[in-house]
């Protein structure tokens, strides 16, 4: 049997965690070059990945490896990734580095804070990164149920652990009063997810003893369980499906998440550090909506087919009530966290559209989000590191003292108001266009959030960044070479897939073709069809 | 020669890469840098234009695919470009006024420190400003569209330590914002009725599609050119953005940008001519607007307030001749270019007053400058007398060409078109003289600020009045250039095409008819500045006045509607979230904590107590037992 | 004789009955009664009865041993520690939690109910009787069972009795870690703490109340807590007797007075005569 | 009569204890109840070893005096050291579980 890949991409963060984690307490310094040097490891086999993998084979899954596990209940240890997935895995691995770097600093021991607050467990933050990487690669990579929920739930726990363990400096607040506030961001956390969970779980549960009912012997293979619906061997009474496909859609919708399940992520998303936030929001919460393309979709068309108008609504209310709660938000994070949940409800618009536009952009729209998101939120971790403040209205005028970082946080913000000619306005449009194509009246309300995005992201850079200089905001430095090295690829990042996004779009069409033909959906035709010819032009 | 238009685009983008991430190390040669590479993409837009001649009006049309851009499933956009006669039209006055006024602002921005950085955003709104009008098809547009607003964002913002400008730039952003709406909607509209949106099939098919959802296309279009064109209802912004630099002021919201709205419409004539309604629409906001921008221009103290009032009016005008259909879009295109050089012209000489009176910006603390600087003065004077449209001068034939097709409507439409429009003529005499008197005529009316230093006029230096002049040549002849023998008609006829419309009275009466109403302004200007001196500080006026000074209400209904509006919505907003969303779950989180408090009394720790549960479960188990026996 | 039996000899049945009771007796005794020598003994006497059963049961070896190792060992030492712990407040039968006793009877009642339902419908009709398990004796069948089948679990029991009795050791024994306390220096320790110096007031007011469960009495006649021992006045065995002692000195005196009174009218006879 | 009446007198026994021990709070006595408990116990054995007519029952009866003696010493060991330290046999007072 060849090399395996994925299982590899999996396996080398885990190590770098367990590596990382067993770096003596006196050498912080260490613990974090071996934290990178894992993550960009990772990166590596990432790559390899997207250079192995061909848009244009036949099969579904690529790369693919399948061992039994448990026997007994039919439970398989496969692995295999599609357009969809391996693009997602590549951005994963490639935000992992940044998160790593921008953090270097984010466990070390707390200058000025009470001694009993001073110590920081360096070690097991980056470790608990790793840890989190190399769940949410295999939960990208496993195309058997069981496992997936396996690591769909065991990321709760190093995540749990890094938004309760480390947070910013108190700044004005108590450190007690800090730490209370951040136990509750990761206890709502943890209990939000665990409740998805657990309905996934049974769920989960029911889907074996359905498959176990029909096909003699009961399985979590999802190429399995589609082929046997292919060829009719496995047929749900309606009744069973939907409430199937609402356990795994409830899960996935708190992760994503969707109104109006989405208020943990702004408590998570606050208290946590930036590069814990950018973890969040930018890779796990991917989890949720790639599992909607992957397993609501391909497990449950018809529910599916049957849930899009009450989810399509709730899309649309996370898109503009995001919206409208960012613009009324005084915390920096919390006002991205918002930005945030109006943009997963763009990527649920675009997956629920059912057309190719729609999940092709939602697709892409959650490489970047990923991205742009990572950008905003790290140059506003280093604000706030700086001033030691959350508020938005302890700073202003910052572009006079730091017109790097001012500049950086405009692109960023840029960005998620997703302006052309930047990666996000790509997938934005088509969402739109998809959406628009099949629901008019759903794409015009989704396109009111875009007047909105703007409005939130102007109004925060002209409170922060324009204007007098505040007090608090005189002599703040500019950004430093790390903090560099971290925001200026992203914005070439943003910049390259907004002008020539053709490399991803080509690798993820197949597969939302795929889906789409899963789902027996086919985009609606134009009233006065151009031929191709023409429409190049 | 294809590749040369992506080079026109690129020139100026590189510029602003160049000086936006080069550093300190640019901060002096960066003007120069950012002008060159203004000249360049001129000279290039020459070479182009000099090929376009070379070959004959059918085949002028060049397009060219540089590479797809976004190709999923049935949806293919390209970057692609489109060069034909409508924006080679563009491309010139854009470079051209644009390499100007890049010369003015080395003057005029030497002694500001981050100029760099100036020269970088006039180079990226210049690259947008003409990806805008080479694109290929919609999307590309919709790119240059929203860069040039973020162009004008990051320009009118450039003094960002003042909070106005700070709120102007991001007032700007937001109207425009609105507007791109409208054209994201129409691109999507175009995607679902042809499958495309590349200008070639969607113009062509626009006959095959059905009205309504022209209509629909063509409304969403004229939205977002009222938001990039200041027009009513999206016109507030233009006011404030006059809080940029005066070359901003020139180059962006007076020459080229503001011009964007007319050029889509222009460019999408044939779906506006399949919806008649959606033309309706458009006359109907070219009218208004015109008037409105013209009355607001007369109220206004603040010299750049004025001309921005009055470019409002002027490009109401070439909205009102574009939605005319084919009698109007070279007029409009024609008024377009004329009130590119002359309204340029103007803006440079009001920044080069305001360089000279230490940036005083009040009309009323002018007074007589003729005498201290000359060659602002007279420049400043042939642009007014070209504005008003005074025989001879470029102003004159465009704008009474409108308003000849204005009339040519035809039925009352036409007589209310063109009364509005000839209206609108008399109003911005008036308001021309009024400025122009106020500034360079009467008695010097400044005195020391607060901190003593009296301005002393003087006259700017090169860089600024070379500009002046030659935008000043522009305005006196580019106007006859085009008019003599239709050159112009001639010219963009292969892509507009064009109607002859008959007047319901002949072309002479109109034009007598604007000449008197031409010297009816003047004279009631001349009237009410010129005899009797004018007070430094602005009398009460009427309530229309008075409504104008506040750009007649609108801003305030804004305010009040708007923005507190959504500020309340937005609160009520948090609030729900934080108590209603969140509250529910919190809620369930302390039932549960209740329960297990109470639960957790059963623990009293007292042996015996457990005795109990354990005896009590024994019972149970053999009363299982026995029932198991039993069934 | 292997024959299944249904009944047992009439004897048998009477004794059963008789002592049955006096086992049921005995059992609710043990639970019940207040003070735990009481109980003790109660269960001593049920035990007793239980050795009888076994006896009649076939089980001679068991018998003896309950009586011997039970009744003589085992309830010997539960009163040697009831006189070590002596009394407390642990006896009183006031219920302190709360819900305890109704919760306790009802499952009672239940096990009991269930557990006389279970063995009544398991069919145990006839028996066959011990005749031919005790034919070689039953202390050998026995023996021939524990030495043979049983061998292990005699062998850990055994183990078991060592260290539970090392265990016992253990736990009761206590380390003296500092020197005893010598008479002069408890001396000291009083005089010095200050209160009550001189040695406590003997009990016992009169000559004719000299006993240890009569307290003392102080002048004003209230008895004085100092003279008796706490035990008894812990297991509330005082005798009280400020009271009497009170009524019996106005009694004399009365009679003093009447005496005089009488003698005094005797001489004026005498005189008068 | 039938021997099973043993059986009965043993359940009744047996729950004499049973409440005895949860009604208790000397720890003595309740002591004195778990020994009721296990003679009954003890009774059952004899009397099942009677009704099969062979001696295992009694051989486990008698273990159960082995292991209730052990028991025995060790319990009343544990009582008076508690008493020792608590100064009290009260089994309410050895609450320590109590939160």
């Amino acid at each position: 049997m060849s090399f395996p890949l994925l299982t590899a991409t999996a396996v080398v963060p885990a190590v770098g965690a367990v590596a990382t984690a067993a770096v003596p307490a006196a050498r912080r310094a260490a613990a974090k070059w071996l934290a990178l040097g894992f993550s960009l490891a990772t990166l590596v086999l990432a790559a390899v990945q997207l250079v192995r993998f061909d848009p244009d084979a036949a099969g579904p899954f690529q790369l693919t490896e399948s061992h039994a596990w448990i026997k007994d209940f039919g439970v398989r240890y496969e692995l295999g990734v599609d357009g969809i997935a391996v693009v997602l895995i590549a951005l994963t691995a490639l935000l992992i580095p940044f998160i790593v770097l921008a953090g270097w600093h984010d466990a070390d021991p707390l200058e000025g804070a009470s001694p009993n607050w001073r110590w920081r467990p360096t070690q097991g933050f980056f470790a608990l990164i790793l840890m989190v990487e190399a769940m949410v690669v295999i939960s990208f990579e496993a195309t058997d149920v069981f496992l997936f929920y396996l690591f769909f739930e065991a990321m709760l726990i190093p995540m749990y652990f890094l938004i309760g363990g480390f947070g910013d400096r108190a700044g004005e607040r108590s450190e007690e009063e800090t730490a209370a506030q951040r136990s509750y961001a990761a206890v709502k956390f943890l209990l939000y997810n665990l409740a998805g969970g657990l309905i996934m779980m049974a769920a989960v549960i029911g889907l074996y003893a359905v498959t176990a009912d029909q096909l003699g012997m009961g399985t979590f293979s999802l190429q399995e369980i589609v082929q046997a619906r292919a060829d009719g061997r496995l047929d749900l009474a309606p009744a069973a499906e939907r409430s199937l496909f609402l356990g795994f859609f409830f899960a996935f919708a708190v992760k994503a998440p969707l109104w109006p399940l989405h208020t943990w992520l702004p408590n998570a998303m606050g208290e946590a550090t930036a590069p814990v936030a950018v973890l969040i929001t930018a890779v796990v919460d991917k989890v949720g909506t790639f599992a909607m393309l992957r397993f609501c979709l391909q497990l449950f068309p018809e529910a599916s087919k049957w849930a899009t108008p009450v989810i399509v609504a709730l899309a649309l209310v996370s898109i503009v009530y995001g919206a409208l709660l960012a613009v009324g938000q005084r915390d920096i994070k919390r006002l991205v966290a918002y930005a945030s949940i109006s943009h997963f409800g763009f990527i649920v618009l675009g997956i629920f559209a059912m057309t190719t536009q729609g999940q092709g952009g939602a697709t892409l729209y959650m490489v970047n989000h990923g991205i742009s998101t990572a950008a905003l939120m790290l140059v506003a971790g280093f604000l706030i590191s700086r001033r030691g403040s959350r508020l938005i209205a302890d700073y202003g005028g910052v572009q006079k003292v730091a017109p790097v970082l001012a500049g950086t946080f405009l692109v960023g913000g840029l960005a998620t108001l997703s302006l052309p000619g930047l990666a996000p306005f790509v997938s934005e449009f088509l969402v739109l266009v998809g959406t628009f194509s099949r629901y008019p009246a759903a794409g015009i309300i989704a396109t009111v959030g875009i007047v909105l995005a703007a409005l939130y992201v102007l109004v925060l850079y002209q409170r922060t960044m324009t204007g007098p200089v505040k007090d608090g905001v005189r002599g703040m430095p500019d950004l430093r070479v790390r903090e560099l090295a971290v925001v200026a690829p992203l914005i070439a990042l943003l910049l390259f897939l907004g002008v020539y996004p053709k490399p991803l779009t080509e690798i993820i069409d197949p597969a939302v073709g795929h889906t789409m033909s899963q789902v027996e959906k086919s985009d609606p035709k134009p009233d006065v069809p151009v031929n191709e010819a023409e429409a190049a032009k | 020669m294809e590749n040369l238009i992506g080079l026109l685009v690129a020139a100026p983008l590189l510029g602003a890469a160049v000086l936006l991430c080069g550093g300190r190390r640019l901060d002096r040669s960066g003007p120069w840098v950012g002008t060159l590479l203004a000249a360049v993409s001129f000279a290039l837009a020459v070479a182009l234009f000099a090929d376009m001649l070379g070959r004959s009006g059918e085949e002028r049309t060049l397009t060219t695919t540089v590479f797809s851009w976004v190709p999923v499933g049935g949806f293919r956009a390209d970057v692609g470009f489109q060069l034909d006669q409508l924006s080679m039209t563009f491309v010139l006055l854009i470079t051209g006024v644009g390499t100007l006024i890049h010369l003015y602002s080395v003057g005029y921005m030497e002694h500001d420190e981050r100029r760099r950085r100036f020269f970088g955003y006039l180079n990226l709104f210049l690259a947008a400003m003409l990806l805008l009008v080479v694109a290929g098809n919609y999307l590309l547009l919709y790119v240059g569209w929203e860069g040039v607003g973020l162009a004008s964002y990051l320009l009118i913002g450039f003094w960002q330590h003042k909070p106005s400008a700070a709120t102007a730039a991001k007032k700007a952003f937001l109207v425009n914002r609105v507007g791109d709406m409208g054209l994201s909607i129409a691109i999507m509209l175009m995607f679902t009725t042809f499958g495309t949106f590349a200008f070639g099939p969607v113009l062509e098919g626009a006959g095959q599609a059905g009205e309504g959802k022209l209509t629909a296309v063509g409304l969403m279009l004229l939205l977002a050119a009222c938001g990039k064109s200041a027009q009513v209802p999206l016109q507030s912004w233009l006011g404030d953005a006059m809080e940029g630099p005066t070359p901003v002021s020139a180059l962006i919201h007076a020459a080229t940008m503001v011009t964007a709205g007319v050029y889509l419409i222009t460019r999408s004539g044939a779906l506006f001519d399949a919806a008649p309604t959606a033309q309706t629409a458009v006359v109907t906001v070219g009218a208004v607007t015109l008037l409105f921008g013209a009355i607001v221009g007369c109220a206004k103290d603040d010299i750049k307030k004025a001309l921005a009032g009055s470019t409002m009016s002027q490009i109401g005008y070439m909205i009102l001749a574009a939605g005319l259909g084919p009698v109007g879009y070279v007029f409009a295109i024609m008024h377009l270019v004329t009130h590119g050089f002359f309204k340029a012209g103007l803006f440079l000489g009001a920044g080069s007053v305001m360089h000279g009176m230490n940036d005083e910006v009040d009309m009323r603390r002018y007074g007589g400058l003729r005498k201290y600087m000359p060659v602002t003065f007279v420049t400043f004077g042939l642009g007014y007398l070209a504005i008003i449209g005074f025989p001879g001068l470029s102003g004159f034939f465009s704008k009474d060409k409108i308003i000849e097709a204005a009339f040519a409507k035809g039925g009352t439409e036409g007589w209310i078109l063109g009364g509005a429009a000839l209206l609108g003529a008399g109003i911005t005499a008036f308001y021309m003289t009024r400025v122009m008197l106020m500034t360079f005529f009467g008695e010097r009316r400044w005195q020391p600020d607060a901190d003593g230093n009296a301005p002393h006029p003087h006259e700017s230096p090169k860089t600024m009045t070379v500009p002046m002049v030659i935008l000043a040549f522009g305005s006196v002849f580019a106007g006859g250039l085009f008019a003599v023998n239709d050159t112009f008609l001639k010219w963009l006829e292969p892509v507009t095409g064009h109607a002859h419309g008959n007047p319901p009275v002949s072309a002479l009466t109109v034009t007598a008819a604007t000449m008197v109403v031409l010297v009816l302004g003047v004279a009631l200007a001349w009237a009410r500045y010129g005899r009797k001196p004018v007070p430094v500080t602005a009398p009460r006026g009427s309530w229309l006045t008075r409504a104008a000074r506040r750009d007649l209400l609108q801003d305030d209904f804004n305010h009040i509607v708007l923005v507190r509006g959504g500020e309340h919505l937005t609160r009520s907003l948090v609030y729900v979230d934080h108590t209603l969303v969140d509250g529910v779950v919190n809620g369930t989180a302390a039932s549960v904590g209740g329960l297990s408090g109470r639960m957790r009394r059963l623990q009293n720790g007292y042996a015996r107590s457990y005795a109990v549960s354990m005896f009590g479960g024994a019972a149970v188990l053999i009363a299982a037992t026995l029932l198991m026996r039993a069934v | 004789m292997n024959t299944a039996a249904t009944a047992t000899s009439t004897g048998e049945a009477v004794q059963f009955w008789i002592l049955g009771i006096v086992a049921v007796a005995g059992a609710l005794a043990t639970v019940l009664m207040k003070k735990s020598v009481h109980s003790a003994l109660s269960l001593a006497g049920t035990m007793i009865v239980l050795a009888v059963f076994y006896l009649a049961n076939g089980a001679y070896f068991l018998g003896i041993v309950q009586i011997v190792v039970y009744t003589g060992a085992i309830m010997m030492l539960f009163l040697f520690v009831v006189m070590l712990v002596g009394v407390t407040a642990a006896d009183s039968l006031k219920e302190t939690l709360k819900g305890q006793r109704w919760l306790a009877g009802l499952c009672a009642l239940g096990f009991g109910i269930l557990l006389i339902a279970g063995i009544g419908n398991a069919s145990l009709k006839e028996f066959t009787g011990l005749g031919q398990a005790n034919s070689g004796g039953n202390v050998e069948g026995l023996a021939a069972l524990v030495f043979t089948k049983y061998v292990f679990a005699f062998e850990i029991t055994g183990a078991l009795l060592i260290t539970a009795a090392v265990g016992a050791m253990v736990l009761t024994h206590r380390e003296r870690t500092e020197r005893a306390v010598t008479q002069r220096e408890l001396a000291e320790r009083r005089v010095r703490s200050g209160k009550q110096v001189p040695p406590l007031p003997a009990p016992g007011v009169y000559a004719r109340h000299n006993a240890v469960d009569v307290p003392g009495l102080l002048p004003d006649g209230t008895p004085s807590e100092l003279t008796v021992n706490p035990t008894l006045r812990a297991r509330g065995q005082i005798r009280d007797v400020s009271g009497t002692a009170l009524r019996e000195l106005a009694a004399l005196e009365q009679r003093a007075q009447e005496w005089r009174e009488h003698g005094r009218s005797e001489d004026a006879k005498g005189a008068g005569k | 009569m039938n021997p099973v009446n043993y059986l009965y007198l043993a359940a009744l026994l047996f729950t004499i204890g049973a409440t005895g021990v949860l009604l208790r709070r000397n720890a003595i006595v309740v002591f004195m109840c778990v020994e009721l408990m296990l003679n009954a116990c003890n009774l059952a054995f004899v009397t099942f070893s009677r009704l099969h007519g062979n001696l295992d029952g009694q051989i486990i009866a008698f273990f159960t005096m082995v292991v209730a003696a052990a028991e025995v010493v060790i319990g009343l060991a544990i009582i008076v050291t508690i008493f020792r330290s608590r100064h009290s046999a009260s089994v309410d007072d050895a609450n320590l579980l109590k939160l």
